[in-house]
């Protein structure tokens, strides 16, 4: 006699505290297992690609920021890389070292975000309070450069908005200086902490197939062991003068391309960026930043597809344009709107505590998913 | 590392039966045309074929074109009548490192064509943006629905170029 | 003790029984519950590189006060779904069932509840009505997280008995006393005749029983942690999973109830750790009442120094829970079923041979 | 505010000290439900985190509407979410206030053009008490926000309907 079950669905609906934002995720489970698992998304969908058929090139600048509001930097360098393009304008040295620097201190302050958050889905509330405090010090950073915190509009077509702070360098070396203490403390507080490590590693293993055929990118990709970054493999700005590697998921904890791997890929990709954020104030060449900025932006007609290695993946901007000044079309490729897609293959046989566990380590912002 | 002619010679002689376009000349990205029907086929092949291999969609995007002609309809305001939609695939080879820019042109009427989520997962999604902002319906997609709009917005597919805001949505003014 | 002087102050038995069984709620659990709320945020900021609670009154000092005032002033939401008598009840038995603790817990040799000698034994029963609570609540609420956050947190409490009890066992079995007054009175002097140093007795049984009352010291203290439901096992109310477990459809004075009952459990299962192992209201250094010969000075040291055990357990567990991240539900069973209870009756073996040299 | 609500015609003694503890008691703990919608809830945990830190005001994220008083709207309100937002705003037991954090939510921000999908403001939806302009606000401003929600509450009043705000 077989006792008869019924499946319960259960709604972690837009408002959950660990849902990262506005997602509804409807599980539909059998006991605590979980069968199925169906995203709902849109509920932050701000029509960011209409607002680019209205506005003059530089104009969508401030909208870029606004997707992935956790790395507007990302988002500006991939724009502003793709207008570029079209217009053939090559930007002075100086601008392009700016611009590797910031973009890896913006990729810092997002995975520490993520690592901050993650640490509070699993239940440890502090390493989310220490990672905001490191974090605070390089919003400092950039708001002795261009006055705002999180959205900076800093990233112009053809240069720069206002070049360095005089003591920019100076700061940035403190920063640096304190910060990688701060990163060992971090790990000896979560990173290898047995119950974090139980909470994370074989959960949510993502093998390399799925993860090349669901067009994964990022941290995940890199943690299911494919050693692929844009910055070494589809190069752009100046990112082959720094020697870094590409950390990749080694399975230390588990098998490979779980939890704690894509976790772990993180914190090593801060201290590669630390590294590369030392050499490029080293090499920092002087210069004016707003020479190459065009008065008039009327790219000819033609389309182009710019990417730029983001900290949550591959974000790409289809460009088409018509002539006139303001884009015809763009299309935005956003990194978490197609890593997103793979939480039902990878929930599918844990626990509900397990999707939270998941749903944290594939880090994803709803501003860039919805767009 | 194939470049674009290869590929192109690669697809002609396989495909004999289909006629391409191929633009190698267009100045950021040479693309080849592909006719809506085919589409499947022809990536299948594109991705199974083992010295092309192209196993990651980077993009699918979807352009109004908007090259009609306009008329007036109705309430006054101008609508679009004929033209047609261009749908955009980036494809890569991450063994081979080597990309590709495949296009289809579709009707803007009643666009439609056929689905590649078979062939590759993390088209599902694009598509159902495809779907829900312009129109397009993709045949035999596992579940083609809207995604970004909520599901019962019966005010057409925003992204058009001649879209007209609603007044009201569920006794809230949208606009302002 | 005191119950005899309450008798003859009042002359009538029932007033007197009532009266003591008041003293402890007002006397010290809201005492105690304002200043651990407080306490846990204080704490939970300094850890965390803040301050805490800072502006209302001198260094947050008014600001469970404030809570408690605010919470009366709440609207007390009954969905129409609840089922309404167990949705009132259960903040109830939640509470009744940490109070009725403290009925035999020995504050100091004077001021005790009821001396009892089924001590432990009545309080591991009382104990139990917690979970009658928490499953009403979770049932009552009609909310599919509460249900999730009653059914674990009831399997979660069940399973942690097991071990409590049987270190619980092994203690009685090595003192041959249940009640928690004899047990105190049995570690008198100074800190080396504690259980936890193995005992009153100079014999080469107390030295080989230091390191398995230090295993049994771990055992129950873990065990009472996932009672009480704090970090790392406090899965019923996780936040990131269960929005919080089974009081999510609570508000306003019922949610209060819950939140004191926490505290009080808190104490009273750390006031336990401190009776069974560390010597209840002795003081480790001798009294100073002895040495200044006021003998009335003396209960007031032991209820001072066992406020201050109690207290130090208190901080212990709140230190834990801003520190470690939180166990996943089967990682728990697990944890209880696999590892606490075989050690735990293992221990139990090796005490019995012990106490029969 | 419950059962006194409108009872007493004028002011005496006993009301106006009862209704000062009242009102200091709801002010200085502001229990807040941990949601946030877009930029500006990121600013808003930056505002709770170690460098701002709400708690010293007694303002603590709770995770269930149920248990809290304030619910601040961080973010952009879209059309599909405006009607989870009323519905979060009605699970809160009465005293309960609202911070509109962000010119997204208080007017539609930067979309308020071309946002086919945005929502104009959440005062559409919800009542707001107090609104914090900036995209995304300073934590400073949110805090400046908080105070002025505070002074808002003291001089709440049983009696006297509409009083001025300082």
């Amino acid at each position: 006699m077989s006792i008869k079950t019924e499946e319960m669905v259960l709604n972690m609906g837009p408002q959950h505290p660990s849902t990262h934002g506005v997602l509804r995720l409807e599980l539909t489970l059998d006991g605590e297992i979980i069968t199925k698992v169906v995203p709902h998304i849109g509920y932050l969908h701000r029509c960011f690609e209409k607002h680019c058929e209205v506005m003059t090139y530089p104009q969508v600048i401030p909208y870029t920021d606004r997707m992935d509001y956790l790395a507007a930097m990302g988002n500006e360098l991939g724009y502003v890389i793709g207008v570029e393009k079209l217009l053939g304008i090559q930007v002075p040295e100086r601008v392009e070292y700016i611009r590797v620097i910031m973009a890896e201190l913006q990729r810092i302050a997002s995975h520490l975000v993520a690592i901050g958050t993650y640490g509070a889905d699993i239940g440890a509330f502090t390493p989310f309070l220490y990672c905001f405090r490191d974090r605070e010090r390089i919003l400092n950073l950039f708001e002795i450069t261009c006055g705002a915190r999180l959205l900076y509009n800093y990233i112009w077509i053809g240069g720069l908005s206002h070049d360095l702070h005089p003591d920019f360098v100076r700061l940035t070396k403190e920063f640096i200086r304190e910060f990688k203490p701060n990163l060992k403390e971090l790990n000896n507080l979560l990173t290898f902490n047995k119950i974090f490590i139980d909470r994370t590693a074989n959960v949510g293993i993502l093998p390399l197939e799925t993860a090349i055929n669901f067009g994964i990118t990022g941290p995940m990709l890199r943690a299911s062991g494919l050693k692929w970054d844009l910055r070494k493999d589809d190069t752009y700005s100046v990112y082959d003068k720094f020697d870094f590697e590409i950390p990749v998921g080694s399975g230390k904890m588990g098998t490979v391309g779980d939890s704690w791997d894509r976790y772990y890929v993180r914190v090593l990709e801060m201290e590669e960026s630390i590294k590369i954020i030392e050499q490029a104030i080293a090499q920092l060449p002087d210069g004016d930043v707003t020479s190459a900025i065009p008065k008039k932006i009327k790219p000819p007609v033609g389309h182009i597809y710019s990417r730029v290695e983001n900290p949550r993946g591959e974000l790409g901007y289809f460009i088409v344009s018509d002539g006139s000044t303001s884009p015809f079309r763009v299309k935005v490729r956003a990194p978490s709107f197609v890593n997103l897609q793979i939480m039902d293959e990878l929930c599918r046989g844990h626990l509900v505590a397990d999707v939270i566990a998941i749903l944290g380590s594939v880090d994803i912002v709803l501003g860039e998913v919805d767009r | 590392m194939k470049s674009f002619e290869e590929i192109s010679e690669l697809l002609k002689n396989n495909f004999s039966d289909i006629q391409f376009e191929f633009h190698p000349e267009a100045k950021f990205e040479p693309y080849i045309l592909v006719p809506a029907n085919k589409i499947d086929t022809v990536c299948l092949f594109l991705r199974d074929n083992n010295d092309l291999y192209f196993d990651s969609l980077i993009n699918l995007s979807a352009v109004d074109d908007f090259n009609g002609n306009k008329i007036k309809d109705p309430q006054g305001n101008e609508i679009m009548q004929g033209g047609t939609m261009s749908i955009y695939y980036h494809l890569e080879s991450i063994k081979f490192r080597h990309k590709l820019l495949v296009k289809v042109i579709v009707d803007r009427d009643n666009p439609s064509v056929n689905s590649v989520t078979s062939i590759w997962n993390c088209a599902n999604w694009h598509e159902r943006e495809a779907f829900d902002l312009f129109g397009i319906n993709f045949n035999n997609h596992p579940d083609l629905r809207r995604i970004l709009m909520p599901y019962d917005w019966e005010f057409g597919h925003p992204l058009k170029k001649d879209y007209q805001n609603p007044e009201f949505y569920q006794g809230m003014r949208v606009p302002y | 003790m005191i119950y005899d002087f309450l008798y003859n102050l009042t002359g009538s038995s029932v007033l007197a029984g009532f009266l003591i069984a008041l003293l402890p709620l007002f006397a010290f659990i809201l005492p105690f519950a304002l200043f651990a709320v407080l306490l846990e945020r204080k704490v939970a900021g300094h850890i965390q590189d803040r301050l805490g609670p800072m502006r209302v009154g001198y260094h947050g000092i008014l600001q469970t006060i404030a809570d408690i005032i605010k919470l009366v002033q709440k609207e007390d939401i009954i969905a129409k779904e609840n089922d309404k008598l167990f949705f009132n009840i259960a903040p109830v038995l939640t509470f009744v069932g940490s109070y009725a603790a403290f009925a035999v817990i020995p504050f100091s040799s004077i001021f005790l509840g009821a001396k009892i000698d089924l001590g432990i034994f009545y309080i591991i029963a009382v104990t139990g009505l917690v979970v009658a609570g928490i499953l009403m609540a979770g049932w009552a609420s009609n909310n599919k997280y509460s249900l999730l956050g009653a059914m674990r947190s009831a399997a979660q409490i069940i399973s942690y008995e097991i071990p409590t009890i049987l270190v619980v066992l092994s203690i009685v079995m090595m003192t041959g006393t249940m009640s928690l007054f004899d047990l105190s009175e049995n570690q008198t002097g100074y800190f080396w005749n504690w259980y936890i140093l193995g005992g009153p007795s100079m014999s080469l049984q107390k030295f080989l029983l230091i390191p398995f009352m230090l295993i049994g010291f771990l055992i129950i203290y873990i065990s009472t942690l996932a009672e009480v439901n704090r970090t790392p096992f406090d899965i019923p109310e996780a936040e990131s999973e269960l929005v919080s477990g089974y009081h999510t459809e609570y508000s306003g004075m019922k949610f209060a109830m819950f939140f004191l009952a926490e505290y009080a459990n808190m104490f009273a299962v750390s006031a336990i750790v401190a009776t069974m192992f560390f010597g209840g209201y002795q003081s480790p250094f001798g009294y100073l009442g002895n040495s200044l010969n006021m003998s009335w000075l003396i209960p007031l040291e032991q209820f001072f120094w066992f406020i201050f055990k109690g207290i130090f357990f208190v901080f212990v567990q709140m230190w834990l829970r801003w520190t470690l991240p939180r166990l996943r539900v089967d990682q728990l069973m697990a944890a209880s079923w696999k590892y606490l209870i075989p050690i735990a009756f293992v221990n139990l073996l090796i005490i019995g041979f012990i106490t029969l040299i | 505010m419950g059962l006194l609500d409108k009872e007493f015609s004028d002011n005496n003694i006993l009301i106006t000290t009862t209704e000062n503890l009242f009102n200091w008691a709801r002010l200085s703990s502001l229990w807040q439900v941990g949601f946030g919608l877009a930029c500006c809830a990121i600013e808003m945990m930056a505002t709770s985190a170690s460098h701002y830190d709400f708690d010293r005001f007694g303002v603590i994220p709770r995770p269930s509407p149920r248990q809290s008083d304030v619910i601040i709207v961080s973010g952009t309100v879209t059309l599909k979410m405006a009607l989870r937002v009323k519905r979060l705003y009605e699970q809160m037991p009465d005293p309960k206030y609202v911070i509109s954090m962000g010119s997204c939510s208080n007017c539609g921000g930067p979309y308020w053009e071309h946002g086919y999908h945005v929502l104009k403001g959440v005062d559409r939806v919800i009542p707001v008490d107090v609104y914090v302009p900036g995209c995304p606000p300073r934590p400073e401003a949110l805090l400046e926000g908080l105070l002025k929600l505070q002074e808002k509450i003291r001089y709440e009043s049983i009696t006297k309907k509409n009083n001025e705000i300082v």
